[in-house]
C-alpha cells in the first residue's frame, strides 16, 4: 500500500514546490503589472513626486524589482518571509496569528459543513427523486443563490440585534471557554457553511447515484441487502474520489474566499490580510499570503488525490 | 416431491421511451423441484437472464413483470413488499450473476463480500461464517482457500471470480441457486473443475437450482431437465437424457444439430494465384507494468510469438485463461507496443503504436474485443456506434448509412429495432454480435476475434461462423479467431496455435489436433472438451489418464 | 443631546469598545504617516500635539504653555512643565525638534511634508522653549501645529510598533489591521486624565455590519457611518446618532487643461447642472449641506457667506454646453468608491445630463489604487478632501499655481498674491476680506465643482456620554476617548 | 404533456417545462429591457429611500429612491447575459481541455494540470485588479475574466472524470479506428460525463451569478447607473433590517434564476429513442 502512496506523495510534493513557484512568480507579475507601488499608495492623496521618489529610496524600492523578488525567495528557504513594505513589521509574525485564526475558523466550520453536507447527499441518493431529494436540491441552489453577505447581514439582524442571543462580532482573542467558542463561532461558521455545502451535497449526491446504478449494487440488492446497506457499504466506498475531490475544492475556499465574513463580523483572518497588502502593493505580504493559500489548496487536494486512491484497491 | 419453484404464465415487459409496451417475457410457466436442477437454455435475448432474475423478484432497470405469478417455497414473489424480498434473497434463493467480473464491488475484500450475505440476514458468527466460506473454496477447487478471500476482486482471475461467485451465493444455504451462465467466460479445463464444485455442493447440500446456459453439452452435465427458450416463449421442456436424444421440437433439433458443426472446408484457391503472407509475426514480447532492469516488463505476457498468416486463411489461438491470447491480439492491434518484434502486415511493417499507423492500415485491419459490453460505449445508440465506421472509412451518410446499418444488422442476426438502444438494453450474445457488426463496418482484410462466440447459443454461433465463412469467400477476408471453444475453431480454422503460459506451444492442423502426435497440454485441451452426453463430466473421474493430467496442473 | 452630554457628570472606569470603518496592514502608530481615522484615532489617544483645535475651530494650548510671535515668521513655542511620556522620560524642547523636523525627511513619508516645508529653522532656546523660523510670515503656524499629524514624539523614536506619547492611554496592544488596546495612563500630566479604564478600537469595514454592531452592544461606537444604513439605528432606543459638518467634502474635478475642461463654458455648465438639493437629499439623505464650489466650510470664521451655492439650472446648463460645443458628446466621469458618494454624485449629473441630451459617460474604478492612478489625473474625476483647519492650508494645498494637490490645474498669479499677502497677515478683518475673495475666485473660476459638505455620523451607545462635534472630524476630531465617559 | 412530448420527439417533465419557461421569461425580459422599463434606470422618481411597494412602483425605490423593478428588469439584461456566456466559456474551454488533458496524459496532462492549479489560486480580486489595469473594462473583458477565474474548476472536474472513462475498451476501439483528438473528446467521452458535467455547470453558474456583482465593484464590467441582480442587492443592503423590497425582489431575482437552470439541467428533456419499433 505504502509502496504506492509513499512515491505519490513525494512527487506531489515536487510537483507542488513547482506550483508554488509559478503562483509566487505570476502573482509577482500580477502585482508589478499593477499600477502604482506601495510609496504612491502609503502616501495616498500627499503622494507628490519628490516625496514619492525620497520614500522609495528610503525603503529599498529602487532597487529593481526581481531582484527584490529573488531575494524574498531566498529568504523562504530560511524560514523568513521577509519585512511588509506597509507597516516595516516582519510578514511572519503579520501573518502567524492572523493564520491561526482563518485555520480555526476554517477547521470549525469544516466540522460542521462536512459531515452534514455528505449526509445529505448520501440521503438525497438513497430517496432520490423523492420528494426528499428535490427538497434539498431546491433548497441548496436557493442558499447558495443567496448572496454571503446577505446570509450574513440577516444573521446578525436576527440572532445579534433583535433575538440578541450571539455578539454580532466574532472576536476570536476572547475566545475562554467552549460556550464562547460556540457563540463567538456560531453566525461566521454558519454563513460559510451555506457557501461551500452545496457543492459538497450535489457532488456526493451525483456521485453516489452514479455508483448506484452499477452491476456490484445490483449484485448486493440480490443478496438481501437494505437500501441503507447498499449506499454506505457498497456505493459511497466506490464514490469517495469524487466525493473527496469536492470536499477539498469546497475546503479550499475557506481559506482565501472568506472576505466577506471576515469583514461582517470582524474576524481578523488571512484573506483580509491579503486584499490590504495588494491594496499597499506590499510584496512580501502578497507574495507570502499567494503561497500560503496555494500551499493550503494544494495540500486539500493532494490530501484528496491520495484518499481516492487509497480507497480504491485497484490503484494501491 | 413439492415444487420449491412455480412460475405460472410469467410475463415481462419493457417501457420504451415512446411509453410503449413492449413483452419481453411472454407467458413462461416453469416448476422446479426440490433439489433439482433444471436448465434454461435457449437463443441470446430470448429472456433466459430474465427470468432467472424474476425468480428473485426482481427486473432490471427498465422492465416490470407485469403478469403471472412467482412462487418461491409456496408464497408469491411478486406480491411481496421489497423489504420481504430482501429477506428471502441470500437465505432461500441465491444468484451467480452472468458477470462476475462486475458482480464483485472493487472496494472490498472477496471474503467481506462473500460472507456478507450471512451478515445481512444474521446467520451465523462471522468467525464460524469465514470457515464455511474457506471450505466452499476448498470444494470449488480455488487455490490457496486460506488466503484468497483476503485478496481483492482485481488481483485474482476471471476464472476464479467466477467460482468466487458462486461460494457467495452458497454461503447461505440456499433453497435454490441460480446459475447464470457461470463457466461462459472460462477455458475448458476450468470448467470441467467447477463443474464438478458445482455437482458436489449442490448434492451434498440438496439444494435446487436453475442453470442458465447457451451450452449445450455443460447443460448434459448438470441439469435434471432442461427447458428451451426462444423469444420469451418456452419451446419445449423435458428430462435431460431424453430431451437430448429426443428433441421434439424443431428449433430444439436445430440446436443439437449446429452443435457439432461441419468440418471446415477451406475456400478454394483458385482465385488466390500466390500465397502471400498477410501477416507476418516475428519474435513479439509484450507485457504490462513498469520496464525492469533487464528491458523486459514486470509481467511478461507474451514471450516470443512467431507466426505467419497467409491471406484468406484463418488463425485459432486457443490456451488456458490467462495464457496471453488477448494481449496477443492487442499488440497486432497497436493497442500495445511490444518491447521487441515486428509485426509486417500486408507487405509493410507496422508501427508499434496504433497511433502512428496509415487510416487504411488500421482500416484493413480490425479487432473485436473480448469483453463485449466495455467495448460499446455506453451513452451511443447501437447506430451510432455502428454508423461511425461507415462515415469514417467510406464517407456513407444519410440514407445510404442507414441502409448500410440495417444490412449489417441482418448479417449478425440481429432485428433492426435494436438500432436505437443504447448497450446497456441488449444482452450479453447481442453485445457480442453488435462488436462483430462494428468490424464488418470497415471492411477489413483481416479481423482479430477475441472469443465473440462464447456467449452465444450454438444455433447462432455456427450462424455467426457461417457469416464469417461467407465473408471471406466473398472478400477473401482472414481471421485470427480467439476460443476456447475448440469446436468452433475447429470449424473455421486452416491452422491452430496453442499457447501455454505466453509461449506458442505448438502450431498444427486442428483436425490433429489432440492427437498422436500433438503436444501434451494440447491434448489435454482437447480432452477437456464436453461431450454431448449425459454423465461424460462423471465418466471422467474414472479417466485415469486425465485425471492424473488435471491433477498435475 | 450635546447639552444633556455636557450637564451630567462623567463616570469613572469602564471599557469602551469603538469601530472605525477601515483598518489595513497600513495602519500606523506614527503620526506623520497617519492617513485614516483609524490612525488618528490612535494618535490622538497616545500622543499630544502643541496646540489641540477646539469645537469652534479655535487653536488652544496643549503641550505648549504658549505659541506666539510678533511678525508671524520667528515663532517662540513654550512648553509645559512636568509632561512626561509613557516611558518616564520628561518632555524637553529636544523631542518637539525632533517630532517636527521628522516631516521634512522624506524618507518618513510624512503626509504633512508639504506644510511642513516651511519651517525652515528650529531652535531649542532652553528645555523647554523652542523657537521655529517659518520661510515666509504665517499667521496661522498655531492651527498648522494642532494638526493630528504633527503629534510630539519622544527624541530619536524609529519603532512604531508601541507608542510612547504623553497621551491620555498608554499603549497595550497594536496589531495593525486587526486592532488596538489602550489603558488609562495614570500619570496623565492633564490631572485626572481620561474617563475610561481601557479602550479598544478596531474597524468593521462594513456599514451595516458596524450599525449592527452598536445596537447590539459589542461596540459602543460605529464612526462615520453611510447615511444609507442610519434608517435602522433611528429607531433603536439604545443608540443615537452624532452628527458633525465638519468641512469634508467630494468634488468633481475638471481639469482646467485637458478637455473638456479647456472649453470656455463647459465648467460652468457643470455647476449649474449639479442637482445640489438632490444629492443632499437622495445621496446623502440629508446628511449633507449643500456648498457653494470652494472649500472653506460655512463653521469656519472666514467663510464667505455672500457666496451663494449655482442654482440646479439644466437650462443656462445647456446653452452653455451648446456654447463650449459639447452638447451631445460622450464625456467620461471617472468615480469610485474612494470618494465618498461619488459614484451617487455622478449617477446624478449622469442623469441631469441625459435630460439635457448630454451622455456622462460615468466609470466606476476600484478603489484600490484610486488616489495614485486617477486622483488628479483623469480630466472629469471626483476627489475627497478632508477637513483642513484654516484657509490658507486648503489653498495653498489645492489652489495655488504650485499647489501639490491642484485638483484642476487653477491657475492664477492674483490668486497667488492674494494667498501671499494674506498669510502674513495678523489683522483677522482683513484677512476675511481677502480670504472671501478668493473663495469667490475659486467658484467661479476653478475646475473643482463642491456641490455638498458631508455630514460625518457616528453610531454611539446611548450610554457613553461626553461625545461633542469638532471641526476637524467626526468623533470629535478623532479624539473623543480622551473624553468619554460610559455611563452605567 | 404527453401530447407535447410525442410532438417534439423528446420526453419533457413538468419540473423541467417550468424551469424553461422561467428562465424564458428572463431571457425575454433582458431582450426587451429597454422598452418594457416603467422609468429610466437612472432616474430618482421619489425622495423616500427604500419605497415600499405601491400601484406606482411596483417592487418600491432604492436607496436613492430610483424604481427597482426597472432596474431588476434592466438588470436581466446583464446577469442573464453575462453569467450565461461567462459560464459556457468556462465550462465549455475546461470541460474541453480537461478531456484533453486525460486523453493525451502524459506530460501535456502534467503541465495543464499544474498550471490550472497555479491558476485557481491565485486570489480572483488580485486577479481582476490586474485585469482592470491592464486591459480595462468593457463588458466582454468581464466574460472572459469570469470564465478564466472558473475555468480550472471545470477543468480539474472534468479531468478526473474523463480519466476514468479513457481506459475503456470502447476508447481504444475508437483510437484505433485512427480517430482524431477532437471526435475522442467530444463523441467518445463527452456523452459519458455529460451528467455530472451539467450538474456542475449549474452550480458555476449560481457562482458566477454572485461573483459578477463582486467584480462591478472593482470597476470591471457593468458600469453605474446599470447594475446586475447581485449589485442590486449589495447596494440595497442597507434595507435588510426593515425588509425592504429594494433588497428582496433582486434576490428572489437571482433565486429564480439560479434555481431554474438547476432544475432545468435535472430534468433536461429525455430524447425519445424508439426501441420497440
Ligand atoms: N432495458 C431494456 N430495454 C429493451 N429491451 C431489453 C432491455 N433489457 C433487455 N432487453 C431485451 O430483452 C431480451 C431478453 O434479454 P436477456 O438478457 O434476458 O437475454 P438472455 O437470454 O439472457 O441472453 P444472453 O444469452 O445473450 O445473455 C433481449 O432481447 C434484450 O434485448
Ligand atoms: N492491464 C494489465 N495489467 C497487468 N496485467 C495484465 C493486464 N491485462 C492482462 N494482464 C495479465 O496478462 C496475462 C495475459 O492476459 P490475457 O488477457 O492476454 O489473457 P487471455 O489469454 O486472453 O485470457 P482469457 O482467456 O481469460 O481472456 C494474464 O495473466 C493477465 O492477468
Ligand atoms: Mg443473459
Ligand atoms: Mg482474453
Ligand atoms: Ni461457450
Amino acid at each position: 500500500m505504502t509502496s504506492r502512496v509513499l512515491p505519490l506523495v513525494l512527487g506531489r510534493i515536487g510537483l507542488a514546490v513547482v506550483t508554488l513557484t509559478i503562483v509566487s512568480f505570476a502573482v509577482f507579475v500580477a502585482t508589478a503589472l499593477l499600477p502604482g507601488d506601495v510609496a504612491q499608495i502609503l502616501l495616498g492623496q500627499s503622494a507628490t513626486p519628490e516625496a514619492v521618489a525620497g520614500l522609495r529610496t528610503a525603503m529599498h524600492l529602487d532597487e529593481p524589482a526581481l531582484f527584490r523578488f529573488l531575494r524574498w525567495i531566498a529568504g523562504l528557504f530560511t524560514g523568513d518571509f521577509g519585512m511588509s513594505y506597509a507597516n516595516n513589521m516582519p510578514v511572519g509574525q503579520l501573518i502567524g496569528a492572523r493564520l491561526l485564526n482563518s485555520l480555526k475558523l476554517a477547521g470549525v466550520t469544516a466540522l460542521l459543513s462536512v459531515p452534514v453536507a455528505l449526509t445529505l447527499g448520501i440521503l438525497a441518493a438513497i430517496w432520490r427523486g423523492s420528494l426528499f431529494d428535490r427538497l434539498v436540491t431546491v433548497m441548496t441552489i436557493a442558499v447558495i443563490s443567496v448572496p454571503e453577505f446577505m446570509v450574513a447581514t440577516s444573521a446578525v439582524l436576527l440572532f445579534a440585534v433583535y433575538l440578541k442571543w450571539l455578539p454580532a462580532l466574532s472576536l476570536a482573542n476572547e475566545v475562554q471557554s467552549f460556550g464562547q467558542l460556540l457563540k463567538v463561532f456560531a453566525m461566521p461558521v454558519i454563513t460559510l457553511s451555506f457557501v461551500i455545502s452545496a457543492q459538497m451535497i450535489r457532488m456526493t449526491r451525483a456521485a453516489v447515484v452514479e455508483t448506484l446504478s452499477t452491476p456490484y449494487v445490483e449484485m448486493a440488492l440480490l443478496k438481501g441487502a437494505s437500501p441503507a446497506r447498499l449506499v454506505l457499504k457498497h456505493a459511497l466506498p466506490n464514490a469517495i474520489g469524487p466525493i473527496a475531490n469536492a470536499v477539498a475544492l469546497s475546503l479550499s475556499y475557506l481559506l482565501g474566499g472568506v472576505i466577506i465574513v471576515e469583514t461582517i463580523f470582524n474576524y481578523p483572518g488571512v484573506a483580509k490580510l491579503m486584499v490590504d497588502a495588494v491594496a499597499t502593493r506590499d510584496l512580501p505580504l502578497i507574495q507570502s499570503c499567494a503561497i500560503i493559500f496555494c500551499a493550503g489548496y494544494l495540500v486539500l487536494i493532494t490530501i484528496a488525490d491520495v484518499i481516492s486512491i487509497l480507497s480504491n484497491p485497484r490503484l494501491r | 416431491m413439492a415444487n420449491l419453484v412455480d412460475i405460472r404464465d410469467l410475463k415481462v415487459e419493457v417501457k420504451t421511451d415512446s411509453g410503449r409496451r413492449m413483452d419481453i417475457i411472454r407467458g413462461v410457466s416453469l416448476q422446479v423441484a426440490e433439489g433439482e436442477i433444471v436448465a434454461l437454455i435457449g437463443e441470446s435475448g430470448s429472456g433466459k437472464t430474465t427470468i432467472a432474475l424474476s425468480l428473485m423478484g426482481h427486473t432490471r432497470a427498465g422492465c416490470r413483470i407485469s403478469g403471472g405469478s412467482v412462487m418461491l417455497a409456496g408464497e408469491d414473489i411478486g406480491a411481496m413488499s421489497e423489504r420481504q424480498r430482501a429477506k428471502l434473497r441470500g437465505t432461500q434463493v441465491s444468484y451467480v450473476p452472468q458477470s462476475a467480473a462486475a458482480a464483485f464491488n472493487p472496494a472490498h475484500t472477496i471474503m467481506e463480500q462473500v460472507i456478507e450475505v450471512v451478515r445481512i440476514h444474521g446467520l451465523m458468527p462471522v468467525d464460524e461464517a469465514k470457515k464455511k466460506a474457506v471450505a466452499l473454496f476448498r470444494a470449488l477447487s480455488l487455490p490457496n482457500p486460506e488466503t484468497i478471500g483476503d485478496r481483492y476482486p482485481h488481483q485474482v482471475s476471471g476464472g476464479q471470480l467466477q467460482r468466487l461467485s458462486a461460494a457467495m451465493a452458497l454461503i447461505g444455504g440456499p433453497k435454490l441457486v441460480i446459475f447464470d451462465e457461470p463457466t461462459t467466460a472460462l477455458d475448458v479445463t476450468t470448467q470441467i473443475e467447477v463443474l464438478r464444485a458445482f455437482k458436489s455442493v449442490m448434492k451434498s447440500g440438496g439444494m435446487a437450482g436453475v442453470y442458465v446456459s447457451h451450452d449445450l453439452a455443460v447443460v448434459a452435465q448438470i441439469a435434471d431437465r432442461i427447458v428451451v427458450l426462444k423469444g420469451g416463449e418456452v419451446l419445449e421442456e423435458g428430462e435431460t437424457e431424453s430431451l437430448l436424444t429426443h428433441p421434439q421440437h424443431p428449433y430444439t433439433r436445430q440446436l443439437l444439430a449446429a452443435f457439432e458443426p461441419a468440418a471446415y472446408v477451406p475456400p478454394p484457391v483458385v482465385d488466390m494465384p500466390i500465397k502471400r503472407p498477410l501477416l507476418e509475426v516475428t519474435d513479439v514480447v509484450a507485457g504490462y507494468g513498469t520496464p525492469q532492469a533487464n528491458g523486459l516488463p514486470l509481467m511478461v505476457a507474451v514471450k516470443s510469438v512467431r507466426f505467419s498468416l497467409d491471406a484468406g486463411r484463418n488463425l485459432g489461438i486457443i490456451g488456458e485463461s490467462g495464457c496471453g491470447k488477448s494481449t496477443l491480439a492487442r499488440v497486432i492491434a497497436g493497442l500495445l507496443p511490444p518491447v521487441s518484434g515486428s509485426i509486417i502486415f500486408d507487405g509493410k511493417e507496422l508501427a508499434a503504436h496504433g497511433r502512428h499507423r496509415l487510416r487504411e492500415e488500421l482500416r484493413k485491419m480490425q479487432i473485436i474485443f473480448q469483453f463485449a459490453d466495455t467495448a460499446l460505449n455506453p451513452a451511443k445508440s447501437i447506430s451510432d456506434i455502428l454508423g461511425r465506421p461507415l462515415t469514417f472509412y467510406h464517407g456513407l451518410k444519410g440514407a445510404g448509412r442507414e441502409a448500410r446499418i440495417n444490412q449489417l444488422l441482418d448479417m449478425v442476426h440481429l432485428p433492426q429495432t435494436v438500432k436505437h438502444r443504447r448497450p446497456s438494453e441488449l444482452s450479453g450474445g447481442q453485445k457480442q454480435r453488435i462488436n462483430l457488426a462494428r468490424a464488418l463496418a470497415a471492411e477489413p482484410k483481416l479481423i482479430l476475434c477475441d472469443e465473440i462466440t462464447s456467449a452465444l447459443d450454438t444455433v447462432v454461433a455456427a450462424a455467426v461462423v457461417d457469416l464469417l465463412k461467407e465473408l471471406q469467400r466473398e472478400l477473401s477476408l482472414s481471421y485470427i479467431f480467439i476460443s476456447h471453444d475448440l469446436s468452433t475453431v475447429r470449424s473455421i480454422c486452416d491452422e491452430v496455435m496453442v499457447m501455454y503460459k505466453g509461449e506458442n506451444v505448438e502450431i498444427t492442423d486442428p483436425s490433429r489436433l489432440g492427437g498422436e502426435g500433438s503436444h501434451p497440454y494440447s491434448r489435454l485441451l482437447y480432452a477437456s472438451v464436453p461431450k454431448l452426453q449425459v454423465g461424460w463430466l462423471d465418466g471422467l473421474d474414472a479417466d485415469a489418464e486425465m485425471a492424473a493430467a488435471l491433477a498435475g496442473r | 443631546r450635546a447639552g444633556q452630554a455636557l450637564a451630567a457628570t462623567p463616570v469613572k472606569g469602564g471599557n469602551m469598545k469603538a469601530a472605525g470603518f477601515s483598518a489595513s496592514t497600513a495602519d500606523t502608530l506614527d503620526p506623520a504617516k497617519a492617513s485614516l481615522s483609524t490612525d488618528y484615532v490612535r494618535c490622538c489617544a497616545f500622543y499630544n500635539r502643541l496646540t489641540f483645535i477646539d469645537k469652534s475651530g479655535v487653536p488652544q494650548m496643549e503641550l505648549a504653555e504658549s505659541i506666539e510671535s510678533a511678525d508671524a515668521k520667528v515663532w517662540t513655542v513654550k512648553l509645559r512643565k512636568g509632561v512626561t511620556f509613557h516611558s518616564g522620560k520628561t518632555l524637553t524642547s529636544a523631542d518637539v525638534i525632533y517630532s517636527l523636523k521628522r516631516h521634512l525627511d522624506p524618507a518618513v513619508g510624512s503626509k504633512v511634508n508639504a506644510l511642513a516645508k516651511q519651517m525652515t529653522g528650529f531652535k531649542a532656546v532652553d528645555d523647554l522653549t523652542v523657537e521655529i523660523t517659518l520661510a515666509n510670515p504665517n499667521a496661522d503656524l498655531p492651527t498648522i501645529l494642532g494638526m493630528h499629524h504633527f503629534m510630539i514624539l519622544a527624541d530619536g523614536t524609529t519603532d512604531f510598533t508601541k507608542a510612547n506619547g504623553t497621551g491620555a492611554f498608554v499603549c497595550e496592544v497594536f496589531e495593525p489591521g486587526v486592532r488596538s488596546i489602550a489603558t488609562r495612563n495614570k500619570n496623565y500630566w492633564k490631572g485626572e486624565g481620561a474617563h475610561l479604564d481601557s479602550f479598544e478600537f478596531f474597524a468593521i469595514a462594513d456599514d451595516t455590519a458596524r450599525v449592527n454592531a452598536v445596537i447590539s452592544g459589542d461596540v459602543q461606537l460605529g464612526a462615520a457611518v453611510n447615511p444609507r444604513a442610519t434608517r435602522l439605528a433611528e429607531s433603536q432606543p439604545n443608540v443615537k446618532l452624532s452628527k458633525t459638518t465638519s468641512g469634508n467634502y467630494t468634488n468633481l474635478n475638471m481639469r482646467l487643461d485637458m478637455s473638456p475642461g479647456d472649453k470656455a463654458g463647459f465648467i460652468e455648465g457643470v455647476k449649474y447642472l449639479l442637482n445640489r438639493e438632490m444629492i443632499q437629499k437622495s445621496a446623502l439623505r440629508g446628511l449633507a449641506e449643500v456648498a457653494n464650489d470652494q472649500p472653506v466650510s460655512p463653521a469656519n470664521f472666514y467663510y464667505n457667506a455672500e457666496l451663494k451655492p449655482k442654482a440646479f439650472d439644466p437650462d443656462k446648463a445647456k446653452s452653455l454646453f451648446q456654447k463650449a460645443g459639447l452638447l451631445g458628446q460622450s464625456i467620461p466621469v471617472v468615480a469610485s468608491d474612494a470618494a465618498n458618494s461619488s459614484i451617487d454624485m455622478a449617477m446624478i449629473l449622469q442623469q441631469a445630463g441625459e435630460k439635457i441630451g448630454m451622455k456622462f459617460d460615468v466609470q466606476r474604478v476600484p478603489s484600490d489604487g484610486y488616489w495614485s492612478n486617477y486622483w488628479l489625473k483623469a480630466p472629469m474625476h471626483f476627489g475627497n478632501i478632508n477637513p483642513r483647519p484654516t484657509p490658507d492650508i486648503l489653498f495653498s494645498l489645492l489652489y495655488a499655481s504650485d499647489a501639490p494637490w491642484n485638483e484642476s490645474q487653477f491657475k492664477s498669479e492674483k490668486f497667488d498674491k492674494m494667498l501671499h499677502e494674506a498669510r502674513g497677515m495678523l489683522d483677522q478683518g482683513k484677512r476675511k476680506e481677502i480670504y472671501g475673495d478668493m473663495q469667490a475666485m475659486i467658484a467661479n473660476e476653478a475646475g473643482t465643482a463642491i456641490p455638498v459638505w458631508l455630514s460625518n455620523v457616528d453610531v454611539i451607545s446611548s450610554k457613553l456620554q461626553g461625545l461633542e462635534a469638532n471641526p476637524l472630524g467626526g468623533m470629535m476630531g478623532y479624539a473623543f476617548a480622551e473624553y468619554v465617559w460610559l455611563e452605567a | 404533456m404527453e401530447k407535447l412530448s410525442r410532438s417534439t420527439g423528446y420526453r419533457i417533465n413538468l419540473v423541467g417545462l417550468i424551469a424553461f419557461a422561467v428562465i424564458a421569461f428572463w431571457a425575454a425580459v433582458a431582450i426587451a429591457a429597454p422598452w418594457i422599463i416603467p422609468y429610466p434606470i437612472g432616474d430618482i422618481v421619489d425622495f423616500d429611500y427604500f419605497g415600499p411597494i405601491s400601484g406606482q412602483f411596483w417592487m418600491g425605490t432604492d436607496y436613492l429612491g430610483r424604481d427597482i423593478l426597472s432596474r431588476i428588469l434592466m438588470g436581466a439584461r446583464y446577469t442573464v447575459g453575462i453569467s450565461l456566456a461567462a459560464v459556457t466559456i468556462a465550462c465549455f474551454s475546461g470541460v474541453a481541455i480537461g478531456m484533453a488533458a486525460a486523453v493525451i496524459g502524459g506530460w501535456v496532462d502534467t503541465v495543464l494540470s499544474r498550471l490550472f492549479d497555479s491558476l485557481n489560486s491565485i486570489p480572483s480580486k488580485l486577479f481582476g485588479l490586474v485585469v482592470v489595469a491592464g486591459v480595462g473594462s468593457s463588458i466582454p473583458v468581464l466574460i472572459v475574466t469570469l470564465a478564466v477565474i472558473y475555468t480550472p474548476g471545470a477543468y480539474r472536474f472534468a479531468r478526473a472524470l474523463a480519466v476514468n472513462i479513457n481506459t475503456m475498451d470502447f476508447i481504444f476501439a475508437a483510437r484505433i479506428r485512427g480517430e482524431g483528438l477532437t471526435y475522442l473528446i467530444f463523441e467518445e467521452i463527452l456523452p459519458n460525463i455529460l451528467g455530472p458535467v451539467l450538474a456542475d455547470l449549474g452550480l458555476r453558474f449560481v457562482f458566477i451569478v454572485l461573483l459578477l456583482s463582486g467584480l462591478s465593484f472593482l470597476g470591471l464590467g457593468v458600469q453605474p447607473p446599470n447594475a446586475d441582480w447581485g449589485a442590486l442587492v449589495r447596494e440595497n443592503i442597507g434595507g435588510l433590517p426593515f425588509g425592504a423590497p429594494a433588497v428582496l425582489f433582486p434576490s428572489l431575482a437571482i433565486a429564480s434564476l439560479t434555481i431554474s437552470v438547476n432544475l432545468l439541467i435535472d430534468n433536461l428533456p429525455k430524447k425519445i429513442r424508439d426501441r420497440s419499433a
